[in-house]
This record gives C-alpha cells, structure tokens and sequence, in this order.
C-alpha cells in the first residue's frame, strides 16, 4: 500500500490519465463552498474511488466531471482536451437508477442511442446484448416498477456500458439497494469491467466498498471539500472475493481510511 | 318558417332578460310574422334585464327587452325604446292569515324585486298613502322566486305580476289576499335599441313595428286566438305543458285589465313614465324637465299607426 | 365494507342514499324533493327534448374546445412556471389568484366581451380549467426527479428531446390529475355560469323549472349533469391509473 | 498528507432570486410590474371603450375608495361574511369529524365516500336555487349554501389526510402502549393537521363562493347586492368595483389562513423557515 | 464458532430466555405466506439479529414480537408468560425513525412516558438524561427536520431506551444513514448497550454488522420464512473494533454466511 501526497500523481497514471481536473473550485452561492481547488488525475481504464464524509463535495465534483455543472473555477480535460458540458465520452450511472417509468428495460437501456437518433433496429440490438452482459435476459419487456432495487440499477449500469463512452461515473450506485444485493453487484462489476475496457469514477461512503473495488481511492476532506490524500490499495485482485477480504492488505488500508475518517462523524 | 320567396330585409338580435315562457308567446308571434316577411329574428334570453341591458349597449345584442330609462340616463348610453309592449300591473299580495288590508301593514316585512325597481316604488308610493312604515323590505328578485317564498310562508308580504298572481290562486286558493292598487299608466316592458341601429335597420324595425301593432290588437279583440297563433306559427314549442294551458286564462286575464297597448306607444305615455319613474326614484330629476327624445324614438311606432289607424 | 363474508363495493352505499331519497320523497316531506323513481322518468322525458339536446350539444363542444384551449395554456404554463424562477414568481402570483378566485363572479364581464353565443362558453370552459392545469403541471415539472433530468443532459438530449421524450412525459400523473380537476372546475363553471346569465339552455331550463315548481324535471336535470361530470371525471380517471403505475415507482 | 495552496477565489454572481432592485428583491418589482401592466391593459379597454358598460381602472379604484370611505364596502362585508363565518364553522366542525370518522372507520368510509365524491364532483351550485323553497331568503339559506360548497371539500381532504397518517408513527404510538384516542388525538391528527387544514382553505375558499352566488341568486345582501344592485342602476364603477374587491378578498383571505396555519399549527415549519 | 442446527436451542440460553416464540405463522392473506412454524428463544441481556434476504419476514417476525401484528398461528411468550398485543417490557426502534414532525427532540424523547402519562417534569428529566446519553445534548429543542438522519435515529433510540423497557426491538436502525455514520454508530450502540442491561432483537442486512454486533444470528429463509440456522460468533467482544474485524473467527463467519445468502440473490 502507498499513500501518496495529494497534487503527486503516480507516474505510471500520468503517462495515460483519460481524465484530469485542474484547479476546479465551486461556490453554490457565495456562503455555499463546496470544492476547493481539486487537482486530479484518472488513469485509462482504472477505477479510482471518491471518498469522504457527507456533504464533502463528491457529489458536486463527479457532476462536475460529467459535465452537469460547471465549476466556479478550473478545467476538466478529457483525453488531454478540455471540456464542457457534457460529452459522449462520459457516461452518469445514477445513485437513484433515473429510469424512463413508462418506459420498458429494453428502451431505458436503449435510451441513450435513441437520443443520439441511431437506427431503431441497431440500437435495439446493441441494448440486448448489454441487457445479457447484465443478466437481465429475459426482461426486457419488463416496466421498471416491476424489478427489485439490484435489477434496476442492472438496467441502469446497461444503459451507460451501451452508449460505450470510455468513462463511467458512479455516483453512489450501490447506495439503494440492499447489503446482500449489493455485495453481490460488488464482485458482477468487477467481472464485468474485467471484459471491458472502461475507466471508472465511483463515488461511495463504504469504505470496504471503496477498498475492495479500486485502484485508486480519492480522500476528500470536509466542506469545502479538498484533496485530503490519494491511496493506491495494493493486493491482488486475482484471488477470489472472499480472499481479499481477508488479505492483511486489505484490512489495513480499510482500517488506515476508517481512522481518518471517524474523526469528520458527528 | 320563412317562404323562400321573402327576401332579406335583415337581421335582428333580439335579447330578453327572462327565461322564455307563456308570456313572451304574443311578442313571438308577431316575431314569426315579421320573418315571414323577410327580418330574420335571433333570440337569446338572459338571466336578469340589466344583463340584457348591457348585452344592447355592448353591441352583443340589437334589442332588449324592458324599461332601462336609469340606464340611459346614467351612462347617457345612446338607446331609444321605441316600442311599449305591456304596462305595470303588479299584484301587492299578502298571506290572508296575518293580513288583510294595506292599512295592517304597518311594521310589516316586505319583499320586493330590487332596490329602485317599480315594485319598490309601488310599495312605498302605497305605504305612503295609506300612512304604513314597514320593519323592512327585502330584495329577493324573480316574481316567480318571491311567489315560491309565500307559498312556504317564508315571505308574507310581496308583489308579483299577474301571471304568478295566477299561480299564487291557483296553487293556494284563498290563502293569499291580492290588496287594490290605483290605476298607474307607466310601461313595463318597451322594445329598445341603439338609436343608430334603429336608423340604419329602419325596413326591418318598422315591419317588426307593425307586426306587433297587429298582433297586438287581435289578441286584444280575442285573447283565445292565442293558441291558434302559436300554434301556427309554431312559436316556442318548448315552453313547459303548464304554461301552455295557462295562456288562454293569463292572456283573458290581461286584455281584461289592459295589459297590452295598442299603439305601441306614444308621446303622452312617455310623459306618464316620466311621471310614474321619476316617483319611484329610477329617474333622478323633475318629470316636467325630461324630454321625450332623449329616451325614446318614436318613429316607426308613429309611422305603424298612421300605416295602420290609430285605435 | 363486508357484509356476511362478502366485500360491498363503496359505491353501492349510493344506493342506499337513492333509497333514503326515494323513501323521503315518497312520504312528500319535502315538496322540493321529489322520489328518485319519478326524477328517473322525467330524465328519460328530459333528454328526449330538442332545447335540452341543443343545449347539451353546445355545451359539449364548447367542453372540448374549452378544455384543449385550457390543456395546451395550462401546461404550457405550468412548464413555462417549472422552468423559470421569474415566471414562477410572476405567472404563479397571478395563476394562484385565478385558481381559488370566485370566478363565477366574472362570468357577467365575461358575457359583455365575447357576446351571447358559444364563445362565451368557451372562455369561462378555459378561465375555470386552467390555472388548476397550470398549477398541477407545475407541481408536476417541480416532482420531476432531478437525475432524470440530469440523465437527459448527461446522454447529450437536445431541449426538444429532453420535453417530449422526458419532461412531459414525467409530469403526465399531474397534468392529467389537474386536467381532471380543470374538467370538473368547468362543469360547477359552466353550471355556476349559467345560473348567473344563461347564455345556454341550461340556466334558462334551471330558470324555467324552478319558477314552475317542476321540482322532478329540475332534478331530472340536476342529475344529468352530475352524471355527465362523474362520467366526464371517471373517463380521466381512468386514464389517470394507466400511468399511475409508473407515478407510484417514482422516488 | 498537503492542502493545496489556497488561491484566493471570487464568489460567484449572487443568484438570481437574491437581487435586489433598490433594495426590492427583484422578484417583488416584476411582480409589481405585471400588476401595473394588468391595470394599465384595464385602463386602456376601458378608454377605448370596448363598451359602455365597461369603466376604466381608475374609475373603479374611484369608485372602491368611495365605497371605502363611505363605509358601504364594510357594510356589504359584514353583510357577507355573516353567513360565510356561520357555515364554514358548522361545515368546518362537522367536516372534519365525518372526515376523520371515514378515516378510521371502514363503515363510515363505505357509507359517506361516494356521495361526498359525487357532492364535490358535481355542480351542486345548480341546487342553490331550490335552497329559497326549503329555506326561505335569510341568513339560513345562504348558510346552507355555504355549507352545500364547502363540506365536501372538507371531509373529502379530512378524511384523505386520515387515511394517510404515517402508518409508522401509528405503530410507534401503539408499540408504546398509546389508547386507541392517544393514537387519534397526539398522532393521526396533528400528523393529518396540514392536509386539513389545506381543506379548510379550500373549504373557505368554495365557501365564498357559495355565499357570492346566494347573495347573487336567492336574495341580494352584502357584497352580491352592490354588484347587482349597481348593475341594475348602470353605475358599472360601482360594479366593477364590488368584482374587484370579491377576487381581492378571496385572495387575502386564503394568504391569511395560510399564514394562520404555519403559525399556529406548526411550529416546525415556521422555524424551519 | 458454532452453528448449531435450526430449532435446537443452546442449553445456556434456555436457562434464561425473556423472549421466545412458538410454532409462529404468518399468512398475510391466503397466498402470502409470511412465516412458517417458527421457534426461537432469545437469551436475556443478549443480541440477537434476525438475518434473511429481502422480503424473507424478518420484519413480520419482529412485528409479531413486538405485538404490533398477530400472528396467524403460535404464540409469544415474555418472561415465560403468554403475551398479546404491545407491552411496557418491548420497546421498538423504527426504520424511518417515527419521530413527530412538529414535536421537539425533548418530547419525542418523552413520547412513549407522556402516552402513559408520566408526570411531565419526571419524564423531561429522564429524556434529558437519555439525550445526553445518546450524545445530543445541547439539541433538546430542535425540531427532526433539522437533524441529520444519524442524529434522527439517536433520538429515536433514546426514546426506546427513556421507557425503559428490558427488550429493544429494532427493525434496520442504521439502513437510512450512511456507511461512516452507520459504522460509527454500531460501536456507539455496544458501547452503551455495555452499560444498560437490555435484550436487543435485531434485523439487519449487512453481514458484517450482524456478526460484529450480534451474540446470536437467526438465518432465515427465503418466503415463506423459517429458521434456516442460528449462529452464534464466538469472539472476544473485549477487543477494539480494529481487531475484531481481523478476527479470524469474525472473517469466518461472516464468510459462512456469505456463503449461504449468495444462492439466494438473483
Ligand atoms: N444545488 C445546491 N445548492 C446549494 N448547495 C448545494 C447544492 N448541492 C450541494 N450543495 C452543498 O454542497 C456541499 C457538497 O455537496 P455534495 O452533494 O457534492 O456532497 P457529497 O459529498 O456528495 O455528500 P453525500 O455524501 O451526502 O452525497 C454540501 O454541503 C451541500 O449542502
Ligand atoms: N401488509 C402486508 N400485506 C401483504 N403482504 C405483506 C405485508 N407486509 C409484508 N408482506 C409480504 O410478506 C413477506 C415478508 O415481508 P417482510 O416485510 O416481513 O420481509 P423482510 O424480511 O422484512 O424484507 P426486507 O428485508 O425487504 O425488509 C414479503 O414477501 C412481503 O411482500
Ligand atoms: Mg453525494
Ligand atoms: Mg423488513
């Protein structure tokens, strides 16, 4: 494990970082501070993991990374160009699923090509295979109303790999849905990304989550929110789930987090 | 109908400030006729005068229905009646059990159709005669709605026209007592309309004029022809079966008293309602100051009867 | 209600106050309340009449015209006031003054500036339907869940896309829950309005009965048009639990 | 472990809703500005004239601030809001007690919901004539049209708040031994309190309808009787003026009960804010 | 560790078990079976957490305990004696919190002493006494809206512990606030459970949290639920939190069990 000083990249990432933010600041409203000049860096086809106490900006910054807001302050650079606005590089996994209600699995997952205006038939094609990758075949005519909280989110995780943008952002994915589910989803997700070639920006307030899923965990301090430390877990992620979660590796970067953390609780 | 032969001699609007019902069926008769001879007639009615009132003065409607001598005077409004359809005969009416004359009125309630209207005046102008105060008089408009009222002896005291004075009779024999009233000559109900629609649809108002004149004066020679008329002119088909059966007796019962006029009119019955309106307090000012054609336009009335002989 | 081990829909509790009704009316304790059996028979008169049907046909057009007016300004308002901060403020002021307003009392005004023929109808159909739309609407656009928009936005949807393919769509529950409320403020409008001037035959038959003392023929009319409001309000409804499904799966 | 060096920032912009316009938030200045353009619109109809009887804005404020100061306008309120006061209480009153009544009693549900959905569904306006027959032409019959137009509305909102009450609050009362009447009155009551009272507004609100329109259909009192009063003698001013004043009042009236709501029956709310 | 069979009670927690159900079932309504012929017995003094995938009657059953549903079939017995319906002994702490809306932290603390009509000085002392005890003092006067959902649930806490009852029935108490909060709070509850001499039943869906808070777990399973194996973590509890979750003990356990739920998740 190697906690490396905040602003320091790792050479290795600043070889290939497919995102970058640079000095990004955010007002709310003048007494409202939510960031605070946030330097960062996301190696191509990592997982790095926002970490933090609530209301610490994670949120605002993953938004601002998507594109939804705008910061007050700085540049968000994508594959080394910067950008604004939103972008067909990036894709938003909603904490709150934001399906279609009216709208059945198949087209939800197909949403996005269909805003894009792609061939009916194509996009439709493209949707069910994503809806396999998931392991929701079988559902595709199903309402969203009609699936549990993990199944949802499924839909959800299909709609973004199928727009095949390079970059996922999750924000809090796993927050809705039970324990067990989301344990479950945990080990799917990484099997999944396994097969495809996607950077991922997770936000989460699990620490075992954080730990056990990436390969770099961003640590952010209270409001306004900065760059607190960036921790790089290092075990192998080849042994089978229940293994790492043994691994003293593991166990000591979860403990290091947990008693930096426990100090922000009320 | 109209035959085809008829050619256009226009169109009038025609606004009345009432539900259609057996009373109207005389006015409608000549209404058909005058179609027959090429004015084509559209009728709508209105809840109250005064909404029909405004209906004329807005232009929404080219003829109304009733005396809207306040209204001209107030808003100097550029309307002329120009036909008198039927003459004030109100029916003061009290409940037999509490009283019998005007003379036991004193502190009595009495219900009215509005502030200002004939009714009032004609209550207090009796109230002032015969040396009564009432407690109070309350406004509660519509005859047929006050007529209700004293059926459920929730009024005791009231006026109503004669074609609920009927009702009154004929749903609660004896129980009411009708109290006498000295004659007054002063118009109820007149035809008017802005005074240039009335020039510029001179062809059309005069016929209509002269229609009315006749159709007056037959009913006035035999009330019972009424029903033969509306029959053949198919007049109203929709007024209810009661009122149907009340038309020979209503009709009878008006020519009796002289409900309806038979020269539409003149400059001695304007002067009359100068006289009997200034009284009631609707005209503001003295009855000798007011002139005539300021509130009327007598025209196509005058040119009807000379067309037709005065009777 | 369970009566002997089966279930008794509400709406039979109905019957039994069509029963009290009957019974009441029956004894002739009150001469204004007729027996329901002999308002039924006046109501198959009543229909059969060519002033009644001519009013009720008129008064249908004007309902759909009315209503489309009020269904297009109503939401486009309501969207406009979800949208927009300063027009929430300023339209919403004024929406909120119309909507619990008594407007019956504008209905006479109303006369005066569109005349005695349909398009006063029409008016009062739209000035008593639409600031409920537009309310509801608005309550609509403001219960959006803001990922949803956000979801628009972040798969790159154009303005058009994101009110038709998601806005609309979205607040459908509401909008048609206030296009539902609007109908029924435009029925009690139209009646109220009547009442008030009867451009229609409607307040002149409501005029007409009552001063007769035709109390059958006056319920018979009362209740056709409860009927046509509860039928009118349940066609809506129904329209309202097809989309309710996906309302109730929202967060 | 290093905060980045703090670069000094400027805020951004103030929002939109906090600006000021001579110290008016400028929210206030365009509403301000709608209403001017609204009477100036008046004005101008009543200047052309698109009727006779139809006055300027400045004649019917001349109008209203004589009836004002001559004591009419008070007097026709007071005239109004006599039965207004009586039938939202005696509708308010037993409203709310068939309300919650339906709310906790399946039979009472069953025998009261239909009709009062049919009574609030339905033009009951259209009865208000019939209501002279029963009820003569006083204070009685326009308290009962009063009623006719608020009740529903009332024990329709009563009992749906009922209804609603937080089924986990209910559990928590009874997990800690609360009577089934500590359940209604310190839980399902105050927890329905804002729907309720939502009702009542409406209640109040369909009230004054139904007082305006008996005083415009059964017998001409109050505020009814200076619209068809100065109808009927053509002074339109006057007229207007009386509209004028229904639409003002109603508006008043509901911001108040709003305002009597937060204050009084919610005290979270208010702090809140 | 052991995991002794279902239905086969340990002979130390026999001797002295304030809570027990027999032959529990639950029908909804015809074709919902909640519960199927469950027996179990709950040791005083002990926590016990009721563990199950979703929707399997975890809280049906602690519902039927609390007395606030009635079982189709069997019985609840307190103190050996057959109960029916709430009592003074079982106290319950909700999901969602049920605070009162328009009541302060101090009332709500209060609630369950003024319904049975306390004296209003004695109870506003006592509640005092367990707001100060839960860690909100200083917020006697704050209305719940104001609280976050971490502080929302101490009240609801204190309120079941201001009544003083000897069982605390709590139904997911941590599933509305967020992992760091949550976390912290479980050591908070041990920690002042430590003092107070109370019986906990407790239903959760994280497995860690059942193992690390619970002396006996209750799998069940799948609808309609039964006892599927009660577990009981044999750990020290003495040690700090850090080293229990190391424990090889705890990590076996909470992996047995992981091992089990998994089949049941779609
Ligand atoms: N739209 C907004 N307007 C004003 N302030 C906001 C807005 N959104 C967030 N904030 C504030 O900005 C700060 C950061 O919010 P953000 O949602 O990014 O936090 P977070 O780290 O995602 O929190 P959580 O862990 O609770 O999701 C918080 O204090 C929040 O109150
Ligand atoms: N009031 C009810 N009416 C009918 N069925 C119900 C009711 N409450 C629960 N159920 C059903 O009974 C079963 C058990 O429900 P319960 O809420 O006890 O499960 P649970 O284990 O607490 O689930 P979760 O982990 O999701 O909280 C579920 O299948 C549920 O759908
Ligand atoms: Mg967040
Ligand atoms: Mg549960």
């Amino acid at each position: 494990m190697s906690v490396s000083a905040a602003l320091d990249n790792s050479p290795k990432a600043a070889t290939d970082d497919i995102v970058e933010v640079r000095n990004i600041t955010k007002y709310y409203s003048p007494d409202v501070h939510a960031l605070s000049n946030v330097n960062l860096s996301f190696p191509r086809g990592q997982m790095t993991t926002l970490l933090g106490p609530s209301g610490c900006g994670k949120t605002t910054l993953l938004k601002i990374i998507a594109g939804l807001l705008e910061p007050t302050e700085g540049d968000v650079l994508v594959n080394g160009k910067q950008v604004h606005g939103t972008g067909p590089e990036r894709a938003f996994v909603f904490q709150d699923f934001a399906l279609l209600p009216w709208a059945t699995v198949l087209r939800n997952v197909a949403f996005g090509m269909e805003l894009t205006k792609q061939d009916k038939r194509e996009r439709e094609d493209r949707a069910r295979h994503y809806i396999n990758e998931v392991g929701l075949a079988g559902f595709e005519n199903k309402y969203p109303h009609e699936l549990s909280g993990g199944m949802r989110q499924r839909v959800g995780l299909a709609r973004a790999l199928a727009v095949n943008s390079d970059v996922l952002l999750m924000d809090e994915p796993f927050s809705a849905v039970d324990e067990q589910t989301r344990r479950k989803f945990q080990e799917d997700l990484l099997a999944l990304l396994a097969n495809e070639n996607k950077t991922v920006i997770f936000v989460t307030h699990s620490i075992e989550e954080a730990v056990y899923v990436s390969d770099q965990i961003v640590m952010l301090s209270p409001r306004p929110g900065r760059i607190h430390s960036i921790i790089r877990p290092e075990f192998s992620r080849d042994a089978d789930p229940d293994e790492i979660r043994r691994d003293k590796n593991y166990l000591d970067t979860v403990e290091a987090i947990w008693a930096d953390l426990r100090k922000y609780l009320d | 109908g109209i035959p085809a032969a008829a050619q256009d001699k226009g169109t009038m609007r025609v606004a009345f400030g009432d539900v259609p019902g057996g009373e109207m069926v005389n006015f409608m008769i000549a209404v058909a006729r005058a179609a027959e001879r090429g004015v084509k007639v559209e009728t709508s009615y209105l809840q109250s005068e005064d909404l029909a009132a405004q209906a004329i003065v807005s232009g929404q409607a080219d003829i109304g229905v009733g005396t809207p001598y306040a209204l001209i005077q107030k808003v100097n409004a550029p309307i002329r009646m120009f036909y008198q359809l039927s003459m004030l005969r109100f029916n003061p009416v009290v409940n037999g059990d509490k009283y019998q004359a005007w003379t036991d009125l004193d502190g009595a309630d009495v219900a009215v159709h509005g502030r200002g209207s004939g009714t009032e005046a004609i209550m207090q102008l009796m109230a002032k005669e015969n040396g009564v105060t009432y407690n109070s008089v309350s406004y509660v408009p519509g005859s047929g709605v006050r007529a209700g009222a004293l059926l459920q002896g929730r009024i005791d005291v009231s006026i109503v026209d004669y074609e609920r004075r009927r009702l009154l009779e004929r749903e609660a024999p004896e129980k009411f007592i009708f109290l006498p009233l000295p004659e007054i000559k002063a118009t109820d109900e007149a035809l008017y309309a802005n005074r240039e629609w009335l020039e510029s649809e001179s062809e059309a108002v005069a016929i209509l004029v002269e229609e009315l004149i006749k159709t007056w004066r037959e009913i006035n020679a035999d009330p019972a022809a009424i029903v033969a008329l509306r029959e053949k002119y198919n007049v109203l088909p929709d007024i209810e079966q009661i009122e149907v059966d009340e038309l020979v007796p209503a009709f009878t019962d008006g020519v009796s008293i002289d409900l309806f006029p038979n020269n539409g009119g003149s400059a001695e019955s304007v002067v009359e309602d100068f006289t009997f309106f200034t009284t009631s307090g609707t005209l503001e000012g003295d009855a000798a100051d007011f002139k005539v054609e300021d509130y009327w336009y007598l025209a196509p009335v005058d040119a009807a009867v000379d067309k037709l002989g005065a009777l | 209600m369970v009566v002997f081990g089966t279930r008794i829909p509400p709406v039979f509790s109905l019957l039994i106050w069509i029963a009290l009704w009957e019974i009441v009316g029956q004894l002739d304790l009150a001469f204004i309340l007729p027996p329901f059996s002999s308002v039924m028979q006046e109501l198959v008169l009543l229909i059969q009449r060519n002033d009644f049907q001519a009013a009720a046909w008129l008064t249908f057009q004007s309902f759909v015209i009315g209503m489309t007016i009020s269904i297009v300004f109503g939401v486009s308002i309501g969207f406009i006031m979800g949208t927009s901060k300063i027009a929430n403020g300023v339209l919403g002021m004024w929406v909120n003054i119309f909507a619990s307003a008594p407007l019956s009392s504008l209905v006479p005004i109303l006369m005066l500036l569109f005349g005695l023929g349909q398009t006063t109808i029409v008016v009062t159909v739209v000035l008593f339907s639409t600031w409920i739309i537009a309310l509801d609407t608005y309550a609509g656009v403001r219960h959006i869940s803001p990922s949803l928009v956000e979801m628009g936005r972040s798969f790159g949807a154009s303005r058009f896309q994101m009110l038709t393919k998601i806005l609309f769509w979205a607040a459908l529950p509401e909008i048609l829950a206030g296009v539902r409320m609007g109908l029924i403020r435009a029925v009690k409008g139209i009646v109220i309005g009547q009442l008030l001037v009867s451009v229609v035959a409607l307040g002149r038959l409501f005029r007409t009965f009552s001063d007769n003392f035709q109390f059958e023929q006056f319920w018979a009319l009362t209740v056709t048009l409860f009927i046509f409001a509860l039928l009118f309000s349940s066609a809506i409804g129904w329209l309202e639990q097809r989309v309710e499904y996906y309302a109730k799966a929202r967060i | 472990m290093s905060d980045a060096p703090s670069i000094a920032t400027t805020p951004p912009m103030p929002m939109a809703d906090r600006e000021t316009l001579l110290g008016i938030p400028i929210m206030r200045v365009y509403q301000g500005l709608s209403i001017v353009l609204v009477f100036v619109a008046w004005e101008i109809a009543g200047l052309v004239p698109i009727s006779i009887a139809f006055p300027t804005f400045t004649g019917t404020m001349r109008a209203l601030f004589e009836m004002l100061v001559d004591g009419r306008l008070f007097y026709a309120y007071a005239e109004t809001l006599k039965p207004l006061v009586v039938g939202i209480v005696i509708s308010g009153t037993f409203g709310v007690i068939i309300g919650i009544a339906m709310g906790l009693n399946k039979t009472a549900q069953w025998f009261w919901e239909p009709i009062f959905v049919v009574l609030q569904a339905s033009p009951v306006a259209a009865l208000i004539p019939l209501i002279t027959y029963a009820y003569g032409i006083g204070l009685t019959a326009k308290t009962v049209a009063v009623i006719m137009l608020a009740a529903p509305i009332i024990v329709l909102n009563t009992y749906k708040a009922v209804r609603h009450a937080s089924p986990s609050l209910i559990e928590m009362c009874r997990s800690f031994q609360g009577t089934r009447f500590q359940e209604i009155w310190m839980v399902i009551v105050p927890n329905a309190a804002p729907v309720i009272f939502a009702g009542l507004r409406l209640g109040v609100a369909a009230g004054f309808i139904g007082v305006i329109l008996a005083e415009l259909l059964i017998t001409p009192t109050g505020v009814g009787d200076l619209i068809s009063y100065n109808r009927s003698i053509a002074d339109y001013e006057y007229m207007y003026a009386a509209v004028f004043t229904v639409i003002l009042f109603s508006a008043i009236l509901v911001g108040f009960l709003e305002t009597v709501e937060v204050n009084y029956f919610r005290p979270e709310k208010k702090k809140g804010q």
